[in-house]
């Protein structure tokens, strides 16, 4: 392994978060992103030759390691670690329509989904998956939701981009505007 | 609405799962794909008839969300027996704009399906766990943004209930007024009750007032709260060692 | 690799603090403590040999992987633990009334808020963003707090009158484009 390799499997070790290129290139004056990049590689490969039980990870925010999915059972049953609450229906379907229409207000959410949103909006934005990201038009210049980081960390993407789309899904509806 | 015995359903029977819905529209949808209708014709005497025996079976029919679909089926429902003019073609079907909201609610459920999916996927690989001591290390730098700040600063001044920020309103008793009593009558008296203090009709702002005050008295060792037995009265008792703090 | 010997490596990793043997032991029903012991000098093997930048340590309450010792100065130089931080939702909003009314007394700020304000206040006091600037009337002489030139430095203004006015808010909220 060289020894940016080294450097960088510690550093992605210490950090225990998402890691940029930028701030990988600062371990060491010498390394541009290239070397950074050829590193990564370096390390990626030998998780995986080497039958390891972690491997390097790109995220929203950049490279982390993590554990290989095929461990997660053994570990949890173990009682080693906890895993996340699951979110309930009413959350997962509050986060999908900000993920495809945001920025969007309470009301067009509580339309959409036929039930009040307050409370569900609430503890989303206190999880950190959404946030308010400006005001709408309109009588009391309401508040307007978008995700953020924390929701695609949570999924595993690297960003919106990777969301399925809507012509990919099975009911087939336009967005709004187009309809009428 | 008169909902005093389920509605007996037509046709056949369906069977609907206490907390299995995350809203109104979910209940409809369950109801329709169980009886495998077809969502542009919709059977909407029936279906309205089937929702509310269902809000009433599941005892949600005093949710203000799952009364408002009622109310919203039952609507169409009508508006489906008006008689419509022969021959013409600008009749809008009542049912239109439900089965756009139907499909739109499915696609929603479709991606929430995905989300689910990919977050129980993620939550398969662990971060590592253990975080480095940080103990000895000076606290990290601190990002803020003006842009933000403000946007706090305004969210505020919304969410006040008046103008707090330039209030001159009347207030019965604040924690000052409620504080200069309690040292009046601890001047006078060793030993008076709670009730004493509230007077005869307090509001629920003097009340807070007159624990606060209280509370903050105590804790300076002007006074000793205290009740002899449980929900009893509370007695205030002028501290031995009063010091002016 | 063997098999127990990558669950070892996910799990010491995953977990939140050392792990003994007999816990390693859980990931697997057939695992008995002389596997573990094995799988562990494997690990140990795998990380010394092909020269990584983390290693297994073994103190008094178990095991744990850590970062090697001459890794740790490139990752602090880098800033890579120390990542700057936001400010939290409740930190930010006490920021804000302070900047807007100060010299302003915790009372004030938890009426507005509807929350207590202590432990925020302490944080914004030793992260040398606010201050003590003096004391009010009323029972006990409250503390009264302003902000720092601290505080200024990190919003780059020269001083408190740079501050936007409340009433120019809402305008400045708004995306560039809705502005009419």
């Amino acid at each position: 392994m060289r020894s940016l390799t080294k450097l960088i499997e510690a550093a992605l070790f210490a950090a225990a978060r998402p890691v940029t290129i930028d701030e990988l290139a600062g371990l060491d004056p010498e390394a541009g992103e290239h070397d950074v990049r050829a590193a990564l590689d370096e390390l990626r490969l030998a998780y995986d030759a080497g039958g390891h039980g972690i491997e390097v990870v790109e995220l929203a925010d950049g490279f982390q390691i993590l554990t290989r999915r095929e461990c997660a059972e053994a570990i949890a049953e173990a009682r080693l670690v906890h895993r996340p609450r699951k979110l309930s229906a009413a959350a997962l379907e509050t986060l999908a329509i900000i993920a495809y229409r945001q920025p969007v207000g309470r009301a067009d959410i509580e339309q959409i989904r036929g039930v009040q949103a307050d409370g569900v909006l609430r503890m989303l934005q206190e999880r950190g998956l959404i946030d308010v990201v400006g005001r709408g038009e309109g009588i009391g210049r309401p508040l307007l939701y978008g995700t953020t980081a924390a929701f695609l960390e949570l999924l595993g993407l690297k960003d919106l981009s990777e969301l399925p789309r809507l012509e990919e899904l099975s009911v087939a509806l336009k967005p709004p505007g187009e309809v009428r | 609405m008169s909902m005093a015995a389920p509605v007996q359903v037509a046709d056949r029977p369906f069977l609907v799962q206490l907390d299995a819905f995350s809203g109104p529209l979910d209940l409809l949808l369950h109801l329709i794909r169980e009886q495998e209708i077809d969502i542009a014709d919709i059977p909407i005497g029936r279906i309205a008839d089937q929702f509310l025996a269902a809000i009433h079976q599941l005892g949600l029919n005093e949710a203000a969300d799952y009364l408002e679909m009622a109310a919203y089926l039952l609507r169409i429902k009508v508006a489906m027996l008006l008689p419509r003019p022969l021959g013409d073609d600008e009749w809008e079907d009542p049912r239109a704009e439900l089965v756009r909201r139907l499909l739109e609610y499915e696609q929603i459920r479709e991606i929430a399906d995905w989300v689910s999916r990919q977050a129980g996927e993620r939550s398969d690989r662990f971060a590592r766990g253990l975080l480095p001591e940080a103990a000895e290390l000076p606290p990290p730098p601190l990002l803020l943004d003006l842009q933000e700040l403000l946007a706090t600063a305004e969210r505020l001044v919304e969410g006040l209930p008046g103008q707090v920020l330039h209030r001159v309103v009347p207030r019965p008793l604040d924690t000052e007024g409620a504080t200069l009593r309690i040292r009046e009558l601890l001047a006078t008296r060793e030993r008076f009750d709670l009730l004493e203090l509230l007077g005869s009709a307090p509001t629920v702002t003097d009340v807070i007032s007159c624990l606060i005050a209280l509370l903050e008295l105590a804790r300076l060792g002007e006074l000793i709260v205290s009740q002899d037995v449980p929900f009893g009265s509370v007695a205030i008792t002028r501290a031995v060692a009063h010091e002016a703090h």
